[in-house]
């Protein structure tokens, strides 16, 4: 169970990290964003797989810090982001474990 | 002892997390941009860092000790539940407390408020009911209290939603109740202010927030785990994180309802889902 | 050991009217709307119950109907007394309902003189005591205090005797300590039987009968004073 | 259906005669946090109520006056010690009896207040104590004549018969009487609206726990 | 000879029974209610337990006398009541 | 009716022990389609109606055998090895009992009711435990009743009217005795004087 | 030889006819009649006790019969001085 109390964590670390960046960043009220952000979609693309697919507790966990950081930014900021990521890592799962499935 | 400490960190943060989820859904369905998801967390953490006053009428015993116990209780809802996975009965004896506890800390301050929340908690003494009788039909069923066997039944048998879904509805019908702005949640009405929370502050109320976030973590795990079979740690997000957005649904889109009619309310569906179950076990639907 | 054959054939029908007459009762309670008349009601029901229990027909059935009875006694006073409290505190805090002329809130004085009030009680009081001495127990507890309450009800005195009544308390709670001490001796040294049983059966004697003289006390008040 | 399977491994048992105490992981649960709660309920002061006055601005004060708080302490520690009972114990009608202590135990504690509205609600729960010997009692009876027996360690060996499900189910209504669970709550929870919090906790902790308990109780008599 | 009292035991407990339910005065009621103690103490003496009869000889008067004390009060403040002109008969 | 109005209904305590009773009735005829059937096996098992009345015994109808301080009497307890003195008690007739039985064969109910005898087994022996509880069900409700008659409803101190009365009628008293006093000296003066004279 | 059915159904019936006439009896509107007539139902369940040889509940039956009756009074005397509409 220790893993994933670290994965959760740091998941915990990295989306209160977030916040605290995204609102030094951007000041303003509420704003719902349109435009997409590839540096954070990245970030998140990176920290969703890790998080899933590599099986090795230290990698997750970083990687669930980064996925937190981007889907924990303020309200309006990172959504896109956080839903590319999660599929993206999503697809790679189901690919990475498909020889097991069948 | 470790196992404890980690399994009571996992209840906290996951169940922060899903409060905060839950918070968000309801948000998004009516229109509006939500807190974060972590926002519920953040909380729960600031309320030990801030002043902690004390009314002056409070009876103070209670008023400090309760929420002591309110954490210690769910605490031993965690051992009970995901550490030992002992008797459902226990389980059911921690909530009662936990009803208890509620209760008396809405009176114990002396505040209208508080005292208006108390009495209604006596009054959804009511949620009672269904919860028992689920998990009597649970054990009718299963032929045990254990938890770890009920888990081996079903991991022979298959899951126990598709055997007594109506006992499942009225486990379900718990869920909402105990979920933040449910229709039934009539201790924390908003005419009440926060209900039994009203005049707790400071690091009382970060206990306060601690054992919500447990309570929510538990009551999940349980109805996950006697209802649907051995899962793994990824079925037991998915199913929370389901769960989460059912009950935010649910409790975006209703009214809060009168005290007694949300009593009524339960006990009717309680009644009907009972009967039903009933039926179906003695007329041998359910093997 | 089995239960002879009289007693199984009369179980229905003393079941059966146990239940018809709770039925009765219930449905009386159900339909009246006053609450005093459901007080008076509730001890048909407390009789449907004596039914039941004592349709078994065994010893043990009458080991259990006895003390319901007298905890059928003591709640039907809890339950009178908090209904009177509830209507003097109803009248003393609504200002508008004062009392009329003739009724009052506190017992008016009333006198009757009947020849059998000064000459009966102390001789029957005096029987019923002693006969509840020699039974002991809650029989003898009832019984002795049938007899306090008449003689109490016999002498006719304005107020409340608050002394008097701490000193029942608290030969009641002397006595129901000796009960405890009897019961414990029972199974801690089992040797010692007979003195526990004579604690015990004078305890349980004592705390009964000067409870049961408590409602004399109160009834005086009532009926019998000038 | 045994206390095993109920309630975990047997700890052990107190003998007083026919009535035998049982303990198990689920009992002492309930009955060390009754005990608990006694404690507290010992050591702590009652509260000050606020509330406001009809027709003006300001507040009133509702405290519990210090007599009314001696008798009213009493009663409540009395009434915990008494549920704390009910959960161990191994014998039916002990179980009732402990139910009905409760139940005058209930009325007693808030029949001291001043508030009249507590007062009807204690008159109207007093009157369904009163009612309740009838189902309690008599359902202890009819499981007694059906089965020749009141140890729930026996009962729980035997098959039930339409008879036993018969006294179970008067019993069952009993306890919800008693207990106040809908759709009997309103008279139970009107009593709640005076002052005197630790007091007045009891009265539902003990319901509750009652609650809990019977449950027990009546899976083991009727499985 | 014990069936012949049984009769008479039976008898006054119906008599008396019906005389409490159907009399209208309280004071008929209690001699009524009288009879039927005297016809239930019969039975009791029939079937053999003196002891008991002897209670029952005792408590007899003494219900009589808390029914004659109750209903004499009560006749007086309902008397009262009527004389001040607040309850109409 | 809409539900909601009948709900509100069960909202009011007043109708709560009236919804009670009504359930409760239902219950009991429901009890009357039942099978009910005494089970013969059980516990303190009692010897037919009036068999040992009929029998002439002395203390009938408790007779349940055992010698006074000797021999245990025969009950049928379910635990009886938890009862080292079992039968005892139900054996045992005080000095005065015995007495009394040898006097009369008519007195056995009030014989086995004092100290010793069956039920006082049962009651404070084998099912001790049950007694205590109804003692004290007993000792509360008492409590409650006696609190509220000294402290409310008998309180006389909270009745100024009659306060008034009783010190009027004292004053009233106190004049008549001293009235009284007066007359009875004027008397007794002339008396003297008579005599004086 | 006495007939023990014959006043045990004896008994019965007369605590179905009380209890029926504490209910729907003449007159019971008064709550002095009502109590009065739970006495006829209190003497059934006496000879339902006699029969079955409880003799000491019947014992103590008699004697709470008793008070239960003045306590009743009492409570009708007090409600009907104050002038209370219970």
């Amino acid at each position: 169970m220790l893993n994933y109390m670290i994965y959760l964590i740091t998941f915990a670390a990295g989306s209160i990290l977030g916040l605290l960046y995204s609102y030094k960043q951007h000041g303003e009220p509420f704003v719902a964003v349109t435009k997409f952000n590839v540096p954070f979609a990245l970030v998140s693309i990176v920290g969703w797989v890790l998080g899933f697919c590599s099986g090795n507790v230290i990698l997750s966990a970083i990687g669930f810090l980064l996925a937190g950081f981007v889907m924990g930014e303020r309200p309006g900021y990172g959504r896109k982001e956080t839903a590319v990521g999660l599929i993206i890592a999503i697809i790679v799962y189901v690919l990475l474990k498909r020889p097991l499935l069948m | 002892m470790a196992e404890i400490l980690i399994q009571v960190i996992i209840a906290f943060l996951a169940g922060s997390l899903l409060l905060g989820l839950h918070r968000k859904v309801m948000a998004r369905v009516q229109k509006r941009p939500g807190p974060p998801i972590v926002q519920q967390l953040i909380h729960s953490l600031k309320f030990f860092f801030k002043e902690t006053a004390f009314p002056k009428t409070v009876s103070k015993v209670f008023y400090i000790g309760i929420v002591f116990i309110l954490a210690l209780i769910w605490v031993v809802g965690v051992i009970v539940g995901p550490v030992a996975k002992d008797s459902l009965l226990i389980l059911f004896g921690v909530y009662a407390v936990y009803k208890i506890v509620e209760h008396n800390s809405g009176s114990s301050s002396g505040s209208p408020y508080g005292k208006l929340s108390c009495v209604r908690a006596v009054l959804s003494a009511a949620t009672e009911l269904p919860l028992f009788a689920a998990i009597v039909f649970v054990y009718l069923v299963t032929g045990t209290m254990n938890i770890g066997e009920i888990i081996t039944y079903q991991s022979v048998h298959g899951p126990l939603i598709y055997s007594i879904p109506l006992a499942a509805l009225m486990f379900f019908m718990l869920i909402i109740t105990k979920s933040p702005y449910s229709p039934f949640a009539i201790t924390k009405d908003k005419v009440l202010i926060s209900g039994f929370e009203t005049e707790h502050f400071g690091f009382l109320r970060g206990f306060m927030l601690f054992s919500e976030a447990i309570a929510w973590y538990v009551l999940l795990w349980v109805f996950l785990t006697i209802f649907f079979g051995p899962l793994n740690a990824v079925g037991y997000l998915i199913g929370m994180i389901v769960i989460s957005f059912v009950t935010g649904f649910i409790n975006a889109t209703t009214p809060l309802l009168s005290p007694n009619h949300s009593v009524m309310t339960q006990i009717t569906i309680g009644a009907i889902c009972f009967a039903g179950t009933a039926l179906m076990i003695f007329t041998g639907v359910v093997a | 050991m089995f239960v002879p054959q009289a007693f199984i054939s009369m179980y229905l029908p003393a079941v059966y009217a146990g239940l018809i007459v709770g039925f009765i009762g219930t449905m009386a309670i159900a339909i009246n709307r006053r609450e005093l008349h459901i007080l008076i009601l509730t001890d048909i029901v407390g009789l449907a119950m004596i039914f039941v229990v004592s349709a078994v027909g065994t010893d043990l059935a009458e080991a259990l109907i006895l003390p319901g009875l007298v905890v059928e006694l003591a709640e039907t006073l809890a339950i009178s007394e908090i209904l009177i409290t509830r209507e003097m505190r109803k009248i003393e805090q609504d200002p508008r309902a004062n009392l009329t002329k003739s009724s009052s809130i506190f017992p008016q004085a009333f006198s009757l003189d009947m020849e059998i009030m000064t000459t009966a009680p102390n001789f029957i009081a005096l029987v019923l005591i002693g006969y509840g001495i020699f039974l002991t127990g809650f029989t003898g507890g009832a019984v002795a205090g049938g007899g306090i309450v008449l003689y109490a009800l016999s002498k006719k005195a304005r107020g409340l005797p608050v002394l008097m009544l701490d000193g029942i308390a608290g030969v009641s709670g002397i006595s129901w300590c000796l009960w405890i001490i009897g019961f414990l001796l029972f199974f801690v040294t089992p040797q010692y039987w007979l003195l526990s049983l004579f604690l015990a059966a004078c305890g349980l004697l004592l705390k009964v009968a000067s409870k049961v003289g408590l409602i004399g006390l109160l009834m005086r008040e009532d009926i019998d004073n000038e | 259906m045994d206390f095993v399977t109920l309630g975990g491994n047997l700890l052990g048992t107190i003998q007083l005669g026919d009535i035998v105490l049982y303990l198990t992981p689920f009992s002492l649960f309930l009955f060390a946090v009754l005990l608990g709660f006694t404690v507290l309920i010992g050591l702590s002061k009652p509260e000050t109520q606020v509330e406001a006055t009809m027709h003006y601005l300001n507040n009133t004060e509702v405290k519990v006056g210090p007599k009314e708080l001696k008798q009213r302490r009493f009663l409540a520690v009395i009434c915990g010690i008494a549920s704390a009972g009910a959960m161990i114990t191994g014998d039916l009608f002990n179980f009732t009896l402990f139910m009905a202590l409760v139940g005058i135990l209930n009325i007693g504690i808030v029949s001291a207040v001043k508030q009249t509205s507590v007062l009807n609600s204690a008159f109207n729960y007093g009157l369904i104590a009163m009612m309740c010997s009838l189902p309690l009692f008599g359902g202890a009876a009819i499981i007694l004549a059906a089965t020749g027996t009141l140890s729930l360690a026996v009962l729980s060996q035997m098959p039930a018969s339409p008879m036993v499900v018969f006294g179970a189910v008067m019993m069952l209504i009993g306890i919800l009487g008693e207990s106040g669970v809908a759709p009997f709550f309103a008279s139970k929870a009107e009593m709640f609206r005076t002052a005197g919090s630790p007091y007045i906790v009891i009265i539902h902790l003990s319901s509750l726990f009652i609650i809990v308990r019977a449950v027990e109780i009546l899976l083991l008599v009727l499985w | 000879m014990e069936f012949l009292v049984s009769i008479i035991a039976i008898a006054l407990m119906v008599i008396g029974a019906f005389g409490v339910i159907f009399m209208k005065k309280p004071l008929d009621k209690i001699i009524m209610f009288d009879i039927m103690d005297a016809g239930f103490v019969l039975v009791v003496v029939l079937f053999k337990y003196l002891d008991v009869a002897l209670f029952a000889a005792l408590a007899g008067p003494l219900s009589t006398l808390v029914f004659i004390l109750s209903i004499v009060k009560i006749k007086e403040i309902r008397t009262n009541k009527i004389a001040s002109g607040e309850a109409n008969d | 009716m809409r539900i909601g109005v009948l709900w509100n209904k069960l909202a009011e305590p007043k109708n709560i022990p009236r919804l009670f009773a009504f359930s409760l009735g239902i219950i009991l005829i429901i009890g009357l389609i039942v099978p009910l059937a005494l089970n013969p096996d059980q516990l303190y098992v009692r010897p037919a109606p009036q068999e040992q009345v009929d029998e002439g015994l002395a203390i009938a109808p408790y007779d349940r055998g055992g010698v006074p301080l000797k021999e245990p009497g025969n009950i049928d307890p379910q635990y009886p090895e938890n009862a080292e003195s079992l039968g005892m008690i139900t054996g045992y007739m005080s000095p005065l009992a015995q007495f009394v039985s040898s006097i009369s064969p008519y007195f056995g109910t009030s014989i086995y009711s004092s100290p010793g005898g069956l039920i006082d087994e049962i009651l404070y022996y084998t099912r001790g435990f049950d007694t205590i509880l109804e003692s004290s069900i007993l000792m509360m409700a008492f409590i409650i009743a006696s609190w509220l008659s000294i402290n409310y409803t008998m309180n006389r101190k909270n009745d100024e009217d009659e306060i008034k009365k009783d010190v009027k009628k004292a004053i009233d008293d106190s004049n008549k005795v001293a009235s009284q006093v007066k007359a009875n000296d004027a008397k007794a003066r002339a008396k003297q004087l008579r005599r004086d004279n | 030889m006495i007939s023990v059915s014959l006043f045990f159904y004896f008994g019965i019936f007369l605590a179905i006819v009380g209890s029926i006439a504490t209910a729907w009896g003449p007159g019971v509107s008064d709550p002095v009649v009502r109590t009065f007539n739970t006495e006829i139902a209190a003497i059934g369940v006496c000879l339902v006790l006699l029969c079955y040889n409880h003799v000491l509940a019947l014992l103590t039956l008699l004697a709470t019969t008793v008070i239960i009756t003045l306590i009743l009074f009492r409570a009708i005397i007090r409600l009907e001085e104050m002038g209370a509409d219970v």
